[in-house]
């Protein structure tokens, strides 16, 4: 836990890891050593194929993204806007299961040499069995979950199972969160802490403004963990207003419209338009 | 937020963070309305004013004697402003929602009945609303959203997923995940998140608490069962909740067979043995869904209870066995509505008919000096092109033919 | 048969000789039932629950503010069982027919409400039903034909004359005068031969008695003014006779002015000077009418209102300025509508319209201390075909116009 | 009046005249006394046209009816069925005024040596004024008036106009029609009496059996004055059932229903047909 005596962190501190820290934790502090922001980007897993999805890993990860969220599709995606949505549907509608999912994922993590987090909805974990679906996170090598409609207090038995094999639950920081929910949530989570940029749901475009750079510093005030931005990040512009704010900038539906817009194969040059120097 | 909300093991609340606050604002505005016996004396004001409300209890003279066993009778529900009990839940969410500030209500809605109830609600109240319908279900049932349009609400079709209620539901979240400063989510039914299924209950225990009475006051004794159709479940936990304590009412929640067991085509959660235990749309309880937890598609002849997933205070209630839950099947909800009709002079909505159709199978069985109240939850006038469509009236196909000519001839000319 | 049933100089009964022992009848049994307070405590209990009388009376928060004059209240008919008034009269006449143990009842319909009305209370009461309706508006009202179809009704589109209201109203009197022996004839309105107008302004009556005493219960005085639609009569005269003693109360009876004063396209028959002293359809009243005698076609949005006569008891009350008479045009009519469905959430019926219309345009010029009461005599929810027509909403068009090419090629398909 | 004490008048006693009888009952008790039976025909006045209207009284006269209603159209013919209900529609539809009628009517009585009456109802007679319709009756030679809708309770001054002027209102009684009732419509009559052979409206068919009759006895019993049978007459074999118990049979609907289907130029064959001896 983070010691509340300390002098506030400031944005340009590089983040120190927490007594704890998991892997995945420790993965993003040392690559900060190295790099003043790192690069998350997200596909849906099974859109518009399995096959398509290994591809965008891998150009992605040539492109030289830091981190992957992988969504295993949800028929009732509720957080996700249009584009997420579309891409959950799409790959339901073209079979994927949950079980192709930790099936790619497994080899993904195998090849690729960078962390991997699940992103999906609760129900896909509860049908599966909580433990199980942990354990199998576990055994496939993937680092962390994000599971935007499972709050801390419904998520006991999977925040549980997740910290015991010391993997990261992260959860997320909006607009809306007040400091002692901070609290609670920092308390709860590993890896890093996901603070999403503006009210809404994914793919909606976000204001870069001061009013951003306040809240981020209220956030980095309230967790001991390295900061993730997502929701409505999708140009070089936004990534260099980010820079010296946060830790990690997520970049998700744009990826997801750019591949749907110009195909698979513009996926990588627009990843590499983002982090090249 | 607390680990709350739950009936057994169903409930909850499932919430996206961002809707944290959200929700802590909106149950202690509950709560503090809950414990504040102006406000129901508010609530029953606006609906004995607005609605008609005590709607009555009417006796199937003509049924009861024809099916020769128990006494049916009827709560009017379908009396109600707006035509069904849909508007007892949005009016006290109305209330809550002056209460709490708000200027902006959104809901879902499948049928259009708890959208024509939202965009009542929010013209009497001047709120702004936003009401989010299937697509399907717009095409479907354009005279509800009209009358929504007329009322001032601004219709948003979705054309996500299965394009009908659940997918309603989802785009409401998204619209409150980003509006929630100004803006009251009216979820029309005892589902969804913590406080939702209390809440909603609560208001729609406006039902039960008069039944009851009135039961009494009409002939002495309580009934000996009640029936009322499950959709989410609201006009259901509205009945039941009047005789939850009076363990000799036996209550009887009838959900949509569709097309019969084992068709896979219905919406029985409870009835029938495919619906597992699950978590979506914020809340725990038993969802038609695959084994992966993917929602599958529903069947009913009636919208309304064309819905995945049913209350968790249901689920409870099926499990505790309080409540006998049964199905029936589109062609008996179709000819029970069309005997209420011909018999008594009522025209119960598809949904309501569900209850109808149960009540009318089990009464014979019964004896004369039993009683048996069914909640008639709304009218199906409004349904005229559903009811038209389930009976394949030839008449009204012409009409709708000749009307259409009509129309493409006064285009032509301008 | 006596000469009576006169106001000043209009009404009376003009009946083929044929029916002059069933009129004998219908008086005595009329009286002896007028004269027995059972009848009327059963009527009561039957309207309490089938229907939801007490209808309640609402308060418009948001125009009594926007308009910035009188309170203005509004009597709730239109949440009765079947949407209007109309049932009030029915319900009594259903009862009657019971008495003088008659087993069919016929009834002519312009609009449809009093064709739906009737064919419930045949069902409700066991009878034998048939529905005059003209073949115009068989054509326009499809949806309430489906209806009365559904009860068991029988209803004929009658061809002749102008193919609306008054060609039913003497369809039904050639129906009556063949099979008077087993069939009552239930008129819709305070209109024909003696004794209807009285008989059905007593059954409406029900709506004034309730309308005084609510209002002075919630306000604690009379009303200032009370505004209903006049076409034959019966809502106007229900709510009037609640207050016709008390002479400090304005009643204001408003027609349809359809295309406006001198147009010759209206139903105006006592607030414009078109209309004179005749004898049709078996009473005496104003008809629009030429010099000849020969009723004239009428016009107006609200096809309960689109009638040539009107209730001689009204024309009485209008000679001796008791009750003063407006009209309203087809656009304010429309426009009213609009403006309480949006303001409200409340959607009168366009016949009723026509007594907001009056109502706002008088309010604003009454100080904030003055109530005034509109009778809200039916919703229109029914009516979507012609108040979409209306409006002219094209998004109802396209809907038809998709609804029928599918049925086109459900058709072709088999 | 009927002496009420003299032996009743049974259906063969040829009818007397009653002390103040009217020049039409004058004229059916004289012409009675050479025919068994007389024939009454009905047409509407300006059906199709005034011209055509004009060409079947002609052809009726020559075919040898012994007097005629005109029907002055009316645009609520209540107690009409379809047949003359249709008549009076086209007649008005084509322009027929009250004006042209009494036009007409007024040339017929003038060509023709047989009686007409008006038959009409009674907003006609209102519009105009009743006293001055009663008039014009006198003026232009029409010998009665039927008004189906004017009960004598609300016809007084109609009745006494008809009175005064020596005109005979003619009254209906029908099987419901009560003995006492059928007194006071028989003492508010002069000229005959209409009976109507069963319920219903005009144009429609009546059984001609023993009821009828009976029925027809029963009139007779109430009334000193000649009595017409009508509603369904429309055949040689119920005009041969008549004879013997009524004095005039009416043919009304039936000559429009041939007028209609046949033409003008076939009502005076099927007149002869009905007449021939
Ligand atoms: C008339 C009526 N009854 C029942 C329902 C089902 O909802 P619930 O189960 O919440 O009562 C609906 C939903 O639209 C409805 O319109
Ligand atoms: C709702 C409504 N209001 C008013 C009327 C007019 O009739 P009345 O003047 O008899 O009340 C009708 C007739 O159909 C009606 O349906």
């Amino acid at each position: 836990m983070a010691d509340q005596s300390k002098p506030r962190a400031t944005p340009q501190d590089a983040p120190r890891a927490t007594p704890q820290a998991t892997p995945l934790e420790q993965y993003i502090r040392d690559k900060r050593a190295q790099k003043d922001l790192l690069l998350m980007t997200h596909i849906v897993l099974g859109y518009p194929s399995f096959d398509d999805s290994r591809r965008v890993v891998e150009d992605m990860v040539e492109a030289g993204v830091d981190l992957m969220e992988l969504q295993i599709p949800f028929s009732e995606p509720m957080a996700d806007g249009p584009v997420i949505l579309k891409a959950n549907a799409e790959a339901l509608k073209a079979g994927a299961t949950v079980e192709q999912s930790f099936e790619l994922a497994e080899k993904l993590t195998a090849e690729f040499d960078i962390p991997f987090l699940f992103m999906t909805y609760y129900n896909i974990l509860f049908c599966h069995g909580v433990e199980k679906f942990v354990k199998r996170c576990t055994d496939i090598g993937i680092q962390g979950c994000i599971v935007p409609d499972l709050p801390p207090s419904e998520g006991a038995e999977y925040l549980d199972a997740m910290h015991a094999a010391n993997l990261s639950p992260v959860h997320i920081f909006t607009p809306n969160t007040t400091a002692p929910r901070m609290q609670t949530l920092d308390q709860n989570s590993a890896g890093f802490i996901y603070t999403v940029a503006r009210k809404g749901v994914t793919g909606k475009d976000t204001e870069f403004s001061t009013d951003l750079a306040d809240y981020l510093q209220t956030c980095r005030e309230h967790t001991r963990l390295p900061l993730a931005v997502g929701f409505g990040v999708k140009s070089r512009g936004d990534i260099d207003f980010l820079r010296g704010k946060a830790d990690i900038a997520v970049v998700g539906s744009e990826t997801i419209r750019v591949l749907e817009n110009e195909g698979v194969s513009a996926v990588k040059p627009f990843i590499e338009s983002l982090t090249a120097a | 937020m607390k680990n709350q909300g739950y009936y057994s093991q169903f409930g909850g609340a499932y919430i996206p963070e961002i809707l944290a606050s959200t929700f802590d604002e909106l149950e202690t505005a509950y709560i503090e309305a809950r414990d504040d016996p102006a406000f129901w004396q508010e609530y029953l004001d606006l609906m004995s004013t607005y609605s008609c409300r005590a709607t009555p209890i009417t006796r199937l003279d003509n049924l009861s004697e024809q099916l020769g066993g128990a006494s049916i009778y009827v709560k009017r529900e379908d009396l109600n402003h707006t035509g069904a009990h849909k508007v007892n839940n949005v009016m006290g969410q109305g209330l809550l929602t002056k209460r709490m500030g708000k200027t902006r209500v959104i809901a879902e809605t499948g049928a259009g009945q708890h959208g024509v109830a939202t965009a009542t609600m929010a013209a009497k109240f001047g709120f702004d609303c936003t009401i989010y319908m299937g697509a399907h279900d717009v095409a479907r049932q354009r005279p509800n959203v009209f009358w929504m349009e007329q009322m001032g609400a601004t219709v948003v079709a979705v054309t996500e997923g299965s394009q009908t209620l659940k997918d309603a539901i989802n785009e409401a979240f998204r619209d409150w995940v980003t509006n929630m400063d100004d803006t009251h989510y009216a979820l029309g039914t005892a589902c969804g998140p913590h406080p939702f299924p209390e809440m909603v209950s609560w208001f729609q225990s406006i039902i039960g608490t008069e039944a009851r009475q009135q039961m009494l006051d009409r002939t002495g004794v309580l009934p000996h069962r009640v029936y009322a159709c499950v959709g989410g479940g609201s006009n259901a936990m509205g009945l039941f909740s009047g005789f939850m304590d009076d363990k000799e009412v036996e209550l009887v929640g009838v959900e949509a067979g569709g097309r019969g067991r084992g068709s896979g085509e219905h919406a029985a959660r409870l009835a029938y043995d495919d619906a597992t235990i699950g978590v979506a749309q914020g809340y725990k309880t038993y969802f038609l869904q695959d084994r992966d937890g993917q929602m599958q598609d529903t069947h009913s002849v009636s919208a309304g209870l064309d819905y995945v997933g049913v209350s968790p205070i249901l689920s409870h209630l099926h499990e505790t066995k309080r409540v006998r839950f049964e199905a029936a099947t589109d062609d008996d909800v179709v000819a029970a509505m069309q005997r209420t009709v011909r018999c008594e002079g009522l025209i119960p909505a598809l949904e309501s008919s569900h209850a109808f159709a149960q009540a009318y199978l089990e009464a014979p069985q019964m004896s004369p000096e039993e009683n048996i109240l069914i909640n008639m939850s709304g009218r199906a006038d409004k349904d005229i092109f559903t009811v038209a469509d389930a009976i394949a009236d030839p008449k009204w196909r012409d009409f709708i033919i000749q009307k259409a000519a009509a129309y493409q001839m006064e285009n032509l000319n301008g």
